[in-house]
Order: C-alpha cells, then structure tokens, then sequence
C-alpha cells in the first residue's frame, strides 16, 4: 500500500501544456501538466483503492453516511489530492494553495480519507467520522476540518463559493486554481446555473467544475427523477469549455484537468462519467446505498472486494 | 421513573395518511424533491403515479408547480427534510404561495436536531421561525404519529398554506387512540397548578416525564401540546399564566422565532408571568446521536425540570 | 381606436395546424392558428398602441412604476390578449381558459390595461394603479385583480408556477394551454433554470415560455450585469423548442405561438427581440426608464408620440 | 406638537460610507444583484470597478460568491432589497455563510412597508425574523443616516456576518453628529420613568414624537434606540423593565420575530412587566404611500401613544 503522503507534492510549478515531460510521482517538482507514466498511474490507482477502503471502513463505523456517492468520486478526488493540485498538509491555509471545493457535501467521508492520507490530520482520525465532538462532522464544517474549503451539506452552493474564491485569486494575483466537485443530481439546483452563467461572464479560467455524473440521485435514475441530458450541451451554451472523461480513468482524468489549464478567458467543466458505488459490486449502480451505511457483513464483503 | 412509551414514525404516519387521502379525494396531488423515500411520499408515488411529482433536486420549483397546482383546484402536498423545504425556498413559500393564500401543504420532515449524525445543514433549528413568519400559514408540529395521521386530515380539508413539521427518528406515542386534533387549539395532556409547561413535537413525551417527576417532588404541573403554533391558542397560554403562575415552553428549536417567543409575546400582554425556556439559544448544532444532541442542548426532561424550578424561584 | 372587447374572443376552436384558413378578427370562432389577415394585423396594431398610452398614463398618475419592461413587451400581451387566448372576460374564473401568467410582474401595468380592454374590469380603474386599496397593486395579486392569474414581483417564479398549471391540465384533461411571460434579466434567477429542466422532464407541450428579451436589467445591458447569450441556445440545451422572433412584429409573434400548438412531447420557448421601453422615443433602450415614472412633461410628450 | 426633524437616506449614507471605506482598505469588495442603481453600491462600483461585482438577479449565487470572497480573506458587502437579501438566498446565507461564520455583511435596503406602491412582494416584514434566525449574525437596524455610517464602519472592522437593514425613502435624523454607535448597546435617547419605548429604524423617530406628546400629558417616556437586534441588549431591557415598569416595543416589522419578541423574551426571564407592541400582526401588506401604510397599521407616534396607554393600564 501506498503511503499517502508520499504521494503529495509539498507544491508543484502550475501552467505550462508541456505533455512531454516525466517525473518521478514523489518529486516536489512534478507538474500537474504532463502525462503520466504508467507507473504513476498504477500508484494513484493503489491509492483510489485505498481511499475506497476508508470510505466503507469509516461509514460501516459511523452507522450512517453516503457510500454511493463516495465511491463514484473517488478517482477525481485521488487524481486532485494526489497529483494536481498545490498544496501542503501541514500548513493547510496557506495562500497559494489550490482549491478544492467539495460541492456534493454528503461525499464528505471521501475528502476526509483523502485529507488524512494527504497527512491533513491522523488516519485514526478517520474512525471519529459523525461522533459527537468529532471534527469530521456528517458534512463538511471548514472551521472544524483542516483542509475542508467549504462548510456543505445543502446542495447547490460550491460553484458559487468556487467563484467567490476564483474572483479573489484575480484580485490578489495569485495563480491559484479552484476545482468544485459537484453531483449531477445536485445540477437540478438552480444556484448551480446562476454560477454556471457568471463563471464564463466573470471570464474565470482558473476555475474548473467536475460533475460527478453517475447518472443517479437519491429517488432512482437522474432520468426518471429529473432528466438532466444533454448535460454536456447544457454547460456548452452557458459558455464554458466542456470536457467529458471516464471518471474512473485516471488517465483520462489527469488529462481533461491538463487541458483545462490551458484553456483562456472561461471556465472548464469536466463531465466524468462514473458509476454510483463502484468498486463495491452490490452497491454499484444500487440506489439503496446512495446514503445507507452497510452492515458489519457487507462491510466485510467490500473490503473483500477492495482488498 | 417515567413509564416506558410505543414510539413510532410521524414520517411513516404521513405517508400512510397520504394514501388514505389519495384514496378518498382525486384532488389530492403530492410533490417531493428527491426525498421520497426519505419523507415516505414514495407510499403515495407507488399507489398514485399519475398524481406524483417528483421535481429533482430543486426545492424553488416544487413549491412555485405547487402554487400553480393549487391555483387549479389541486391540494397539494409537497414534502422534503425540515430544512430545505424552508430555507432553500422562503421565497417561493411567500410569493407563490403565502401571498396569494394557495392550497398548499408544506410537510416538512427530520425537524430539529433529531436528523443527528447528518451534522448542522440538516439540522432544522430555525424552520418553525421562518414559518412562522408567512402570515396566512398555519404551523403545526405534531407531537407524535397518532397526532401527526390527524393533523394531515386536517391540513388535507382546511383551504389555505400549512407548515407541519415531522421527525426522522421514531418518536414516543403521547396521543391515546382516538385522539382529536384541532387547529389552534391547544391539548391538555396534564392537570396542575404549580406551573405550566407547553411543549410541542418530540418535546411533549420530556414535558410529560418531567412533570411526573415533579409531581413526585410535590410540584404539580398543568402540561399543553401546543401542537399548533400559529395561529397560537392565546387564551390556553392566557388560562395557563393565570391559574398556574409560571410557564415554562419546550421545543426542539431555537428559542428565536418559535414557541417560546410566541407564548412569551402572549404573556406580556395579558399576564406577565415568569417564563423559562428550553430551546436552543442561537447556536448551531453538530454531528451526533439524536439523544446525544437532546441532552447536550437540554432539550430533555430533565432540562425541563431545572426550568420549572428556576422559574418557579422567579415566581410571585 | 379600437374597442378593447370587439377584440377578444370568447373562446376559440383550439390545435390545428392550419395557416390558410381566414377569419374574422371579431369572430368567435377565430383559430388562433392562422396567418392573420393585414387587417386584422392592423388592429392589434392599434390596440398595442392604446395599451402603450395607458402604461404612460397609469404609470404617470401613479408617479411609480415600470415603464420601460411594460413597453417592450406590448406587442407580445396584445398578440396574447386579443386573439391567442381562449378566455372569458367576464368569467375569469372559467376552468377551460388558457392560462397567461406575467412572471416578470413589474410589467403589472401593462397585464392591468389588456385585461381592462378586454373587458375584465372597468378602463377607468386603470388610474388607480399603485394606490391604497386600489385593486391594481405594484405588482400582481392573483386574489385582488380578476384576470390576473399569478401574484408576481418576485423574480423567476412563474415558470414554475406554469408547470403547475400546466400539469394541472392534464390531470383533468384539459385542453388549455399556458403562456408565460418572462424578462431577459429574469432569467439569471436559477428558479427559471429549475423549471426550464423540469417542463420538458414532464413533457409539458401545452406550456410556452416567452422571454421578452430586451438586452437590458436594471443596472444596464445584461451583456454587461450578467451576459444570458446565447440564450436561445440555453432554452435548446434545457430540451425546448425555441424559436425567435422580432417582438414588436405581431405577425411574427402569432406565427410563432401557431407554431408552439403543433410541437408536441415538449415546450416551447419563444424568444422575443425587443427594445425596452419600445415606442417612446426618450425611453428606448434607457436603462433610466426601467423602474422610473414619466413626469407630467414626459408624459405629455409619450402620448403624443403615442397618437 | 412636535418638531420637523432633517430627513436622510440611510442608503445613500451606506453608498458613501463604502467609497470611504474602500479607499482605506483594499480588501473591501462590494457585491449586488442587480440592484446597484437603488441600493447605491453603484457609487463603490463607479470609484472601485475592479472590486464591485453585479451578480445580475441572482441572490443565491451573490451570497455563494461573497462566501467564497470572504473565504479568501475580503471584506464582503453583499446588498440587495431586504426581502430578495434574505428570503431569496436565507440558505445560502445559512450553509455558505452563518454556519462557517464568514466575514460577510448583508446590507439590505428597501426594508419594511416604506417602499411602499410596490406591494406586498417588495414589503420587507419578515426579514429580521429570517437574519434573527441564523446564529452568529450580528443584525442591526440603524435609526437614521447618521447611525448608518456608524455600523457600516462597525461591521467593517468587526469580523464575522452582518445583517443589516435600511430604508428606501429619506428619514428622520435622529442622532447627533457625532454619535458614536456600539454594537450590541442600546443607545439611550430619552429619559423617563412611567414606561419605555423600545424601538429602531424608522420607529425610533416615531418614539421621539410619542414620548414628547406622551410628556405633554405628563407621561414620561424613556426611548431606547436598540438599532442592534443581535446580541440584544438585555441589560439595558431589563433596565428598563425594573425601573420603568412597563414597555413598548416599535418596528417596521411583523410582531413575530423581530424585536419585540426578542424583548419579550428578555422580559419574562427576568423582569416579568407588561408590555404592548406596535408592529405588524401576521398580516401582508399593500400598495401605498410609505406614510399611508404606517398610518394604517398603526406604525406610528400616536399607534406608539395608545400602546403606552395600554400598557400603563395594565402596569402592577
Ligand atoms: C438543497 C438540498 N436538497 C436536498 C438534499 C438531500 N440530498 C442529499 S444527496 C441528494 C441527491 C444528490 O444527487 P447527486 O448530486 O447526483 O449525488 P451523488 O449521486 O453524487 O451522490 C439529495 C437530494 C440536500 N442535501 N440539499
Ligand atoms: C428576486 C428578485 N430580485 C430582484 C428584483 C428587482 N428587480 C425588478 S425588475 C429587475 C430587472 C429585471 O430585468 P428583466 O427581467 O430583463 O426585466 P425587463 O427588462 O423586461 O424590465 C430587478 C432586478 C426582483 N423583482 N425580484
Ligand atoms: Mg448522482
Ligand atoms: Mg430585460
């Protein structure tokens, strides 16, 4: 197993579409720009799984919590903390720092796996997941995590604060990017389109929205609740640059937020085609388990499937 | 100390009611966004297909397609968490519906603090003041399932806005078969002069064993559901600082805009009486267990207790 | 002038297709679908500028008021008023009518007029729009104005409000169709973008959204407050049919809401190239005249560009 | 009877204060929705195009940005009318800023019935009872121009959210150059014994008239501007309840959630005296002259003059 910080990057150099360049993954230097040895890959794939392990760990401890909407996400968020985005575990405020906004709240146990395997906090933090006092509240709470961005858990409201907080790297000159995690249920909110049309008059481009589009909400299949096809077409004619990628192809991943670096004067969106609980067979595609924690039993069985 | 009591789900009382009403009046139209399961809507989706609306994600347009159903001649029910059925959509509930005084039911439920783990955007702890704050709604927290079957009855046949307020976890039965609801009115659920203490949802089962304890300590106290907080039964809160001197109000919510101030607002006027209240004090709440939260708020029996005797110290 | 009432039909055959048949304006049994004779054009000609007088009147008596989003929209609620909608003046309340609700309700004066003309109520209460205790309130109040469908005031609700009503027809098999009125400005709300995604989810084809689009809000062009282009686009992403027509050129207009009752399986958006403030020199595209009064002076010289 | 008094706008005096306080600090940004023109944040844009952001109509994204700003380390005025500042995005304020206490002020103008011909859409009667209900806001209602300019500069250097309310049209000024406003303080304007009117905003003037006729019938008054709603002065409440004996509330405002039942709340926990109020009573309101509307709903010096009777009537 791959240990978590290993896998960050202390900084990395932004900018640049140079796709030829190598580096070693643990290397301080590595851009986010260039496309990856395999090697690399093989180590983030390692680390998705791991993530994975957390998720059904921590939620079967709690006794309550979303895995679906976890586990869907899982290689965009390794893909960012892992190899993207510039940032520092222990000093989680500083200034520079890539942003990553987490949008879909009720995904909050995958951020925390992610943040203590970056070395934001312990591992064994993990197991406090929804306790009383913890600060690894049922929903992100940023004055109570280090490296939650947002405080969430009412949909809608990330891309919003994504541009709030892409406005103020413009004001203060600073090259820092803002990635915003949303759901594709949540892109029923309307808030979401009230961002998603200032974002591209702002002209943001340091500013990227990944929807997670597993293609699921809560009460079954997006397009038997509330069809939100052709979603791609829908970010097209607000005016932003649209990707779409398997989301659990980190390498397809790595790319579209490559691309997204160079991309001038708007902001990208990157629809990632994932599926709702994967990795874990019973719960894949499985609307029970959008926010059912599993039983001691089934916990086991994932982890079987994980192992 | 306190009898043991049924508890059952006031979410599951809905639904159940729901059908019933689906069965009886092909008016009945019902609404939900992306909560069914959660809100038990999805017992009348499954019945009554044709006359279910699940609207997505998007709290705003629920309750503007209800507007427009009502204004057609539908009652609408239109449900989602506590939370989001209020604050996501204040607006709507005031333009679209509170203004022009729409035939729409806002079922509201995992109220208060009781959603527990879920931590404080799923917390409801100001819903009952926003409410509260649309002339021409009436605001109903029942106190448990049986009440809470009434009180959808109600709703279903009395024209203009509701807020009715329900909870996520099961809840003690305080309500004997056969039970009445009315609207407005107050229900006594205990006799006794010493002291009052009106209560409402969850908080009625605390009231209930805390003045049996009191009892036990010599301290009689009358107990009300006041189930319904608007329009408010002043003259039960009137009789109540008259006969008994001294109340006390007790609410899964924060003190600010719900029970304790409206009964507090009815006092001053008629009869300044020495109040204490068990509510939240403008503060939110974390992740944890329901009975977790309830006891570290004091919204429990005992917190009643400690208020009964402070308020009787401040007694005349 | 044109007597406000000779104009509307009591009802109408609705559907059909059919562009060659000709009829009499003040024929009952007028389809609304036809291509209007010129005459016919001419009349609605004249009613839109006697609505045009009684928006400056009213709103100059009022000394309060929205001239300029009343004025580009005449043409769109004469079309509407007097010849699209079946309705009954004198039974507002008739269940078969077609439904008419003005979103963007600081157009208040205008829905009051046309409803005044076509015989709602009486034309001298007009004047008392915006007073107290008058019936004619700032902006709409469904309980105290006959023929006025929905209150307003508050942006981006009534698209939803429509699919209510929309949804209501069908459920009691109902044959009548709704239109909304919405401004370009209002279409940053993201309620509009909520309910844009859900008509089509429900396969609403007897609902039609008009956007009234003027290129101007209240803090100027919204190119420059908040850009909606390409808004056509928008409504086509959302799955509507969207077509766009020259919003002062009735003939346009009629074709299209012709059109709109032959789309079947979804909605229609019909996009309205309009000038704010249309038809009083002084006003157009003025940014000034979007919520401000004409003084007397102002008024005098409206009116007789009015003649 | 009583004197003509300077009349200002508080929205103007917000305007200027802003382009002063953006020249002496760059980490000022100012945020609007489509309102600039009449919330006067157009003079900040006009100096600092840079640092102004129209979000268009659009409450909820304005709220998500100025979060996002203030996340970053801006200081964010976020203005709109009251009624779309609140009830438009009351979530967004409460998940995006209440809840991660972030450095945001809503400035809201065209608060209460004085705006008058608009209707009841554009009435801001509940908005205080919205901001009174997210934890960790300070809300604040300024009692003219000159107060005005005071909190602005207060909420610049006071971390934390802001909720505050001013009006459309020009009103009386009340304070003295020179006034110094302290958040949390009641601000004495008036001594007396018989009773106190508690009152703000616009009301506060109206309570000056009141306490100069009442004085003429040898009735005196105390007057207390408590232009901060939240934290509430209690000390000063229960002050006035001990050695006055009897209370008035006065708001622009429903009853319900807005100051005169935080009073009331104070007043039955300590000094349990009568009291009336004069506000709004669950009730929308309607097209009108601002001075129309007050008059007919009794927000007014004599509407203050009869409840002072009331309540005296009633006082042990
Ligand atoms: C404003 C708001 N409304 C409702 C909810 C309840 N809710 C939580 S998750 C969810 C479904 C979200 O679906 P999606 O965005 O697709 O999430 P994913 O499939 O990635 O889990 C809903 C309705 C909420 N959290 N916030
Ligand atoms: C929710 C809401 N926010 C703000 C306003 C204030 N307002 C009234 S009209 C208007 C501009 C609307 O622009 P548009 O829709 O283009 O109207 P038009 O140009 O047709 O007059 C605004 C911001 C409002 N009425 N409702
Ligand atoms: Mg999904
Ligand atoms: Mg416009």
């Amino acid at each position: 197993m791959v240990g978590g910080t290993e896998l960050v990057k202390e900084a990395h150099a932004g900018s640049s579409g140079n796709l030829s360049a190598s580096a070693v993954l643990s290397s301080a230097e590595a851009l986010p720009s260039m496309a990856p040895q395999d090697t690399e890959i093989e180590d983030l794939q390692r680390m998705a799984k791991n993530l994975r392990r957390h998720v059904i760990t921590m939620i079967a401890e709690a006794g309550s919590g979303h895995p679906g909407g976890s586990l869907s996400a899982v290689e965009i968020v390794t893909a960012l903390f892992f190899r993207v985005l510039r940032h520092r575990p222990l000093e989680p405020g500083w200034p520079g720092r890539d942003r990553f906004i987490l949008s879909k709240g009720h995904a909050a146990p995958l951020l925390y796996a992610a943040l203590a395997e970056c070395g934001y906090f312990d591992v064994a933090e993990l197991t406090s997941l929804r306790k009383l006092g913890s600060p690894l509240q049922g929903h992100t709470d940023r004055t109570r995590t280090p490296g939650v961005e947002m405080s969430s858990g009412s949909l809608g409201q990330g891309l919003s604060f994504g541009i709030g907080t892409a406005l103020a790297a413009r004001l203060d000159s600073q090259s820092y990017r803002v990635y915003v995690l949303l759901g594709d249920g949540e892109c029923d909110e309307g808030q979401v389109w009230e961002a998603a049309m200032a974002a591209p008059h702002f002209g943001l481009d340091n500013l990227v929205a990944i929807i997670d589009h597993n293609k699921q909400q809560i009460d079954g299949w997006n397009s038997e609740v509330m069809n939100t096809e052709p979603l791609a077409e829908k970010w097209r004619a607000f005016g932003w640059e649209v990707l779409e990628v398997d989301g659990h192809d980190i390498g397809q991943i790595l790319a579209a937020f490559n691309h997204a670096e160079g991309v001038k004067g708007r902001p990208t969106a990157i629809i990632a085609h994932t599926i709702k609980g994967k990795g874990v067979s019973f719960m894949e595609n499985n609307p029970d388990f959008h926010g059912m924690a599993p039983t001691r039993e089934q916990a086991a069985k994932a982890l079987e499937e994980l192992a | 100390m306190v009898m043991a009591r049924r508890l059952a789900s006031t979410r599951e009382a809905y639904g159940k009611t729901l059908v019933e009403l689906g069965h009886e009046n092909p008016d009945i139209v019902v609404l939900d966004a992306d909560l069914s399961k959660s809100t038990r809507t999805n017992l009348f989706a499954a019945r009554f297909p044709q006359r279910f609306f699940d609207c997505g994600v998007a709290e705003q347009n629920m309750v503007g397609i209800s507007a427009g159903l009502a204004a057609s001649g539908k009652i609408v029910f239109a449900s989602s968490f506590a939370v989001f059925a209020t604050a996501r959509c204040f607006d709507q509930l005031r333009v679209s519906v509170a203004q022009p005084r729409l035939n729409v039911k806002i079922v509201a439920t995992h109220g208060g603090v009781t959603v527990g783990e879920d931590g404080f955007s799923h917390h409801a702890i100001e819903d009952l003041a926003l409410a509260c704050s649309l002339p021409g709604f009436a605001v109903v927290v029942p106190a448990d399932a049986v009440e809470t079957a009434e009180v959808i009855r109600a709703a279903s046949v009395t024209p203009g806005p509701f807020y009715i307020r329900l909870s996520r976890p099961d809840t003690p039965v305080v309500c004997e078969d056969g039970y009445c609801f009315s609207l407005g009115k107050a229900a006594s659920m205990r006799q006794g002069s010493d002291a009052t203490i009106i209560a409402n949802g969850l908080m009625v089962a605390e009231a209930l064993d805390a003045a049996e304890s009191l009892a036990g300590q010599g301290i009689e106290c009358r107990v009300l559901n006041m189930s319904t907080l608007k329009p408010l039964d002043e003259e039960a809160i009137v009789l109540a600082a008259r006969e008994t001197g001294a109340i006390v109000t007790a609410e899964e919510h924060l003190r600010q805009g719900g029970l304790g101030s409206g009964v507090a607002q009815v006092v001053v006027q008629h009869d300044p009486v020495p109040m204490s209240f068990v509510a939240l004090t403008d503060t939110y709440t974390h992740s944890g267990k329901p009975q977790e939260l309830l006891r570290q708020h004091g919204l429990t029996a005992d917190g009643i207790q400690s208020a009964i005797k402070s308020v009787l110290s401040r007694k005349g």
